[in-house]
């Protein structure tokens, strides 16, 4: 009300206020946009925001902003209400502008949020390729996959450490079971419990999450069920220690230097720790395969442990290690998309190079 | 007085843990040992305090209708990893680890095409000639875009693994594998700094605080 | 059954999931939050079970008197004290907080003894880098060769001194180079390889001034930041997006019950 | 001779701990530090302190915790000597819980040596959860976030406090980021109230706030212990960050130095095996 009486003075200039219902939302939000001069920006000292939700209702200030913002998303509506905005703007302390919208707006939910539409076709046609090799699988069960030098290692080093009459060290990183490279981890754990019980070895998995640990447990028991020997699992060489980064890495080095294992085994995710597990691994003589997808922790494990399985090798750990078809038909279309991506880099930046296609592939990729 | 005998407990362990390097020895397990049982009781009162009481407690005191009613489900799940103490019906913790590894795939899923897979791709439709405001300009920022452009396309095919790395396969994955080289031994040189200032607030510790030499 | 539900649970949270992402409208638009809440929760509780295994592993070391039973003793005390602690400070404090301000916990237990553990422990890196750094940066070949001299510049590169030692580190190392490509040569009889062996030494000579002396000395930390912000971006970007590609594929295999290795 | 320098291709690794840690002490010790130059930004966050009239209320946020304290502790306590000695009013906050009692040891120190009184000259509030709804909330009354200090002191019995309704009345905050809290800071602080911020941040994340300084979001960036170092260089005090930038340099020589001993020791090793 006070608005109106103000502008009926005609002392202050009016200023266009749109407002719109956010697009892409889950609702509740109205985004309110102005226009301001470019010749006020210096003497703006301040911009209130008002709204109203319908003739004969006070309109209440929800917002003062103390810049020359031409933009305010109001976050605190309520869905299927029209709404007007007011917009005050201040100089000196004087009311230098004013204006309100003449529509209302409401705000509402949305079913789609086309910002991600790219997001969603390139997931779709990734999900069809994985899903076309995994079906053809079944048929061609002697899909080829090269060499992966730590997974070969494995069996070895295995082998090795139980010759030397000595435990195997198991580390799943600080992965919890929601990550990931925790789950294949997991994978792998269940390689080596299972070469591990073929050659009657302990395997010793310290951890530095419960559920973790259970899972670990369960996969163990699995690995020595399948080679046979389900009477050699022992639950209690897979134990919590604690969720301390720095407390679980001065426990694990502890188990090095006395139980003195023959293999360890750091595969998973890992932090600034890595290296001091690395190294110590290092100084008591074991063989050390490592594996993480932590980019930052991957020059220390090259540097000091035997063999490494760089970030998307580990994934590949699972289905390498299984032989299972449809988890090796999973990797095949994962190739196929790798291939497509690198022509699409190239295409992408010969589009940029030569100005073609005014950034179309660019604009595809981006998100936000 | 207390705060020097407290200072003394501190350079006890600060020098407990340090003599760990020249071999395993009684005052480190001692250390190893008061930190793996303190940090563990420590994260259960962190837990406690930062994540089950404001999450849970909080929850159900001020959440209303449904939202209040839906917590009802991570306490079953909750229940059901406790189950796992009664053997007859340990099988239900599957349930729980079963909705966290879900949980797990679902977000690796989106987290990982919205943010890595599509931003990293698009990063990299860089022009192969940029052209500078001087030659000697446009010559280094075109071999810096043509460096990262095929640097990052001979990476991705070193990741092939579904044929053998012979031909034109062979030349570029190798290329892979030199770039790898230099990205890990640039970010094992970079680290290296970070890790020091560690090492050098643990040693003024020890000088300044403890024996006042500084 | 028992296989089953299990995998129909993982199914059904993760599709969720996934369309939460593209649909805005409820109930999918805070699915991620309240499964995050969820999922904080249950991990509350599964503290039981860590601490039933810790303790009793610990109990059973006292128990059958091994050798390090004292040491098992002092973990247990350390757990129940620092427990006891934090509580009775939660039950004192006004805030109902061990790590408030006005906590002796915080104040003496955090300060004191876990402060001066964590931030030992992870200096103790500084030792390791070094070791690793030393045992591993070997001229194997040309990619170890290449993977020293770039983690060499950019160290140079980072500190202050950098610019006024990089001309001598040059020198060394190109030296070094030098002396063993004349080595090599030495012990060719084909002239042609004997030659180019040669060649080489030389070509590392002549670098040492140029390079050294004029162009580190001056431009190392810019080299050194080129290197961080070009190649090192280049094999950063290419191992992030093979990790993307095989963490969606991975993540597909859970979903549809391919990859169940956690509960078989 | 040459079954010396075979020799240094295996090398004790316990002498190259015990190298690592001399390299790091005897420079503390001697007290020695590096004249360098001070970086730009650094000195534009130092003028701009320098700049403020006395008795003008600052205020600095602890996110950050034990791990990052070797970087940003010696940035804090740098700025706590620069406004006392300035006579420049403190209010000192957090977002990262475990920070505080970090911040607090700093601020009672630092207030100690000037003789500063609490609640006249400085005043800590402590920690609040929610990390941009205590910033927003903060810009429109500091009452709706804070109605007491971190002993449960009511604010309004703290004088320093009773002159402090809004961001209106700051004239700086300091954030000392080791995470992502400096965004929220610039998002919601400078946003929408113009707040003038300087952040101190770890070296690991100064690449991410470069971008508001460029866009004269934020005064400046203060980054890692070179930009503790710089700060302490303008203050004129030698403190933890200007000793520990020789020692840095020293070891990374030193580790240098082994990499190229080590090369020697494994050349030679290789030649006399063929």
């Amino acid at each position: 009300m006070k608005l109106i009486f103000l502008l009926l003075l005609g002392q202050i200039t009016p200023i266009v206020v749109k407002a719109v219902d956010t697009p892409y939302d889950a609702g509740g939000s109205i985004t309110v946009t102005w226009e301001l001069d470019s010749t006020w920006l210096g003497k703006i000292g301040r911009i209130e925001i008002y709204r109203y939700s319908s003739a004969g209702v006070s309109d209440s200030l929800v917002e003062t902003l103390y810049k020359p913002d031409t933009i305010y998303v109001d976050n605190a509506t309520e869905d299927n209400i029209p709404y007007f905005y007011g917009v005050v703007v201040y100089a000196d302390g004087e009311i230098f502008g004013e204006g309100r919208t003449t529509e209302p707006a409401v705000s509402s939910q949305q079913w789609f949020n086309r910002k991600r539409l790219s997001v969603l076709i390139i997931l779709l046609v990734y999900t069809i390729f994985l899903m076309y090799f995994i079906m053809r699988a079944r048929f061609d069960k002697n899909l080829f996959i090269r060499k992966i030098a730590g997974l070969e290692a494995i069996d070895e080093a295995v082998g090795r450490s139980t010759e030397m009459g000595r435990p195997i060290l198991y580390v799943m990183g600080l992965g919890y079971i929601s990550d990931i490279p925790t789950v294949a981890s997991l994978a792998i754990l269940k390689r080596v419990a299972f070469k591990a019980a073929e050659y009657n070895a302990q395997v010793i998995v310290p951890c530095f999450d419960p559920i973790v640990m259970v899972a670990a447990q369960e996969t163990v028991r699995e690995g020595f069920i399948e080679a046979g020997r389900p009477d050699l699992y022992n639950e209690s060489d897979i134990y919590y220690l604690t969720s301390d980064q720095f407390g679980y890495a001065a426990g694990v080095d502890g188990i090095m230097v006395r139980q003195k294992p023959g293999a360890v085994f750091l595969q998973g995710y890992f932090f600034a720790e890595a290296l001091i597990l690395a190294e110590t691994g290092h100084s008591i003589g074991a063989i050390q395969i490592s594996g993480t997808t932590a980019v930052t922790q991957l020059p220390f494990f090259i540097a000091s442990t035997d063999y490494t399985l760089i970030g998307e090798e580990m994934y590949a750990a699972s289905a390498y290690l299984s032989r299972d078809p449809l988890s090796l038909g999973t990797i095949k279309g994962e190739d196929y998309i790798k291939m497509i991506l690198a022509i699409i880099i190239l295409l992408g930046a010969l589009m940029e190079t030569f100005s073609i296609g005014n950034h179309i592939l660019r604009d595809f990729f981006s998100i936000f | 007085m207390t705060s020097i005998i407290w200072t003394w407990i501190a350079a006890f362990f600060t020098l407990a843990i340090l003599s760990f390097l020249y071999k395993d020895n009684p005052l480190y397990k001692f250390a190893e040992h008061v930190y793996v049982g303190s940090s563990a009781a420590f994260t259960i009162l962190y837990v406690w305090v930062f994540d089950a009481y404001p999450k849970l407690v909080m929850g159900f005191r001020e959440k209303v209708g449904m939202q209040k009613y839906l917590l009802i489900i991570p306490l079953i799940l909750s229940l059901f990893i406790i189950l796992r103490f009664i053997k007859p019906l340990s099988w239900l913790s599957r349930w729980s680890i079963a909705f966290t590894v879900g949980m797990a795939a679902g977000l690796g899923i989106t987290g990982l095409t919205q943010g890595f897979l599509v931003p990293q791709v698009q990063a990299s439709f860089l022009p192969l000639f940029v052209q500078g405001p001087t030659t000697g300009q446009t010559i280094l920022l075109t071999f810096n875009n043509i460096i990262i452009v095929f640097g990052t396309i001979f990476t991705i095919l070193y990741f092939y693994f579904s044929r053998e790395h012979k031909g034109l396969l062979g030349v570029s994955s190798k290329i892979g594998v030199t770039i790898l080289m230099i990205t890990f031994g640039a970010s094992f040189g970079y680290t290296i700094m970070a890790r020091i200032s560690l090492l050098i607030q643990r040693v003024y510790f020890l000088l300044h605080n403890w024996l006042g030499l500084v | 059954m028992k296989k089953e539900i299990p995998l129909a649970i993982t199914f059904i949270s993760g599709v969720l999931l996934v369309l939460a992402l593209f649909i805005p409208h409820k109930p999918f638009g805070n699915l991620e939050e309240i499964f995050n809440d969820w999922y904080i929760i249950v991990s509350g509780f599964t503290f039981l079970l860590g601490i039933d295994s810790l303790l009793g592993y610990n109990f059973g070391k006292l128990k059958r008197k091994e050798k390090d039973a004292p040491y098992a003793l002092v973990l247990i005390l350390s757990f129940f004290i620092t427990l006891t602690w934090g509580i009775v400070e939660i039950v004192r404090t006004p805030e109902h907080n061990p790590f408030g301000p006005t906590s002796t916990f915080s104040l003496y237990f955090y300060n004191s003894i876990f402060i001066p553990l964590q931030a030992t422990m992870f200096a103790i890196l500084s030792f390791f880098i070094a070791s690793a750094a030393y045992r591993a940066f070997r001229a194997k070949e040309i990619n170890s060769a290449l993977l020293l001299v770039s983690a060499v510049l950019v160290m140079l590169g980072r500190i202050p001194l950098g610019q006024s030692a990089a001309p001598y580190v040059i020198t060394v190392i190109f030296l070094i180079f030098a002396v063993y490509f004349f080595a090599e040569s030495a012990g060719v009889t084909e002239p042609k390889i004997k030659i180019a062996y040669i060649l080489v030494a030389l070509i590392f000579v002549a670098l040492i001034y140029p390079l050294g002396f004029v162009y580190f000395r001056q431009h190392i930390p810019e080299f050194a930041d080129w290197i961080m912000n070009v190649p090192q971006m280049a094999g950063k970007r290419g191992i992030m997006i093979g990790i993307a590609l095989g963490g969606i594929a991975m993540s597909i295999r859970i979903i549809l019950g391919i990859e169940r290795t956690y509960m078989k | 001779m040459i079954e010396l320098l075979k020799k240094l291709a295996g090398i004790d690794r316990r002498f190259i701990y015990a190298a690592v840690f001399l390299a790091t002490a005897i420079p503390i010790l001697t007290k020695a530090t590096m004249k360098v130059e001070p970086l730009p930004e650094v000195r534009k966050a130092y003028e701009y302190i320098e700049s403020l009239p006395e008795s003008s209320v600052v205020m600095v946020s602890i996110d950050y915790d034990a791990a990052s304290m070797p970087e940003l502790q010696p940035m804090l306590e740098a700025f706590l000597h620069h406004s006392f000695s300035k006579n420049l009013r403190v209010i000192m906050l957090g977002h990262w819980p475990l920070g505080l009692p970090l911040g607090q040891q700093a601020l009672e120190k630092v207030a100690g040596q000037y003789n500063k009184e609490y609640g006249v000259d400085y005043v800590f509030l402590g920690y609040r959860p929610g990390v941009a709804a205590v910033i927003i909330n903060l810009g429109k009354d500091f009452r709706t976030v804070f109605s007491s200090d971190y002993a449960y002191t009511p604010i309004d019995s703290l004088p320093l406090m009773r002159e402090v309704s809004n961001y209106k009345n700051v004239k700086l905050l300091l954030g000392l980021e080791a995470g992502a809290v400096g965004d929220a800071w610039v998002q919601y602080g400078y946003a929408r109230y113009n707040l003038p911020i300087i952040l101190g941040s770890t070296a690991v994340s100064t690449p991410d706030y470069y971008p508001y300084m460029q866009a004269n979001q934020v005064i400046s960036v203060i980054g890692g212990l070179r930009g503790a170092a710089d700060y302490e260089t303008l203050l004129g005090i030698t403190g933890e960050a200007s000793i520990g930038m020789l020692p840095q340099s020293v070891i990374h020589l030193v580790i240098i130095a082994f990499i190229i001993i080590g090369n020697i020791g494994f050349l030679v090793l290789r030649r006399a095996k063929k």
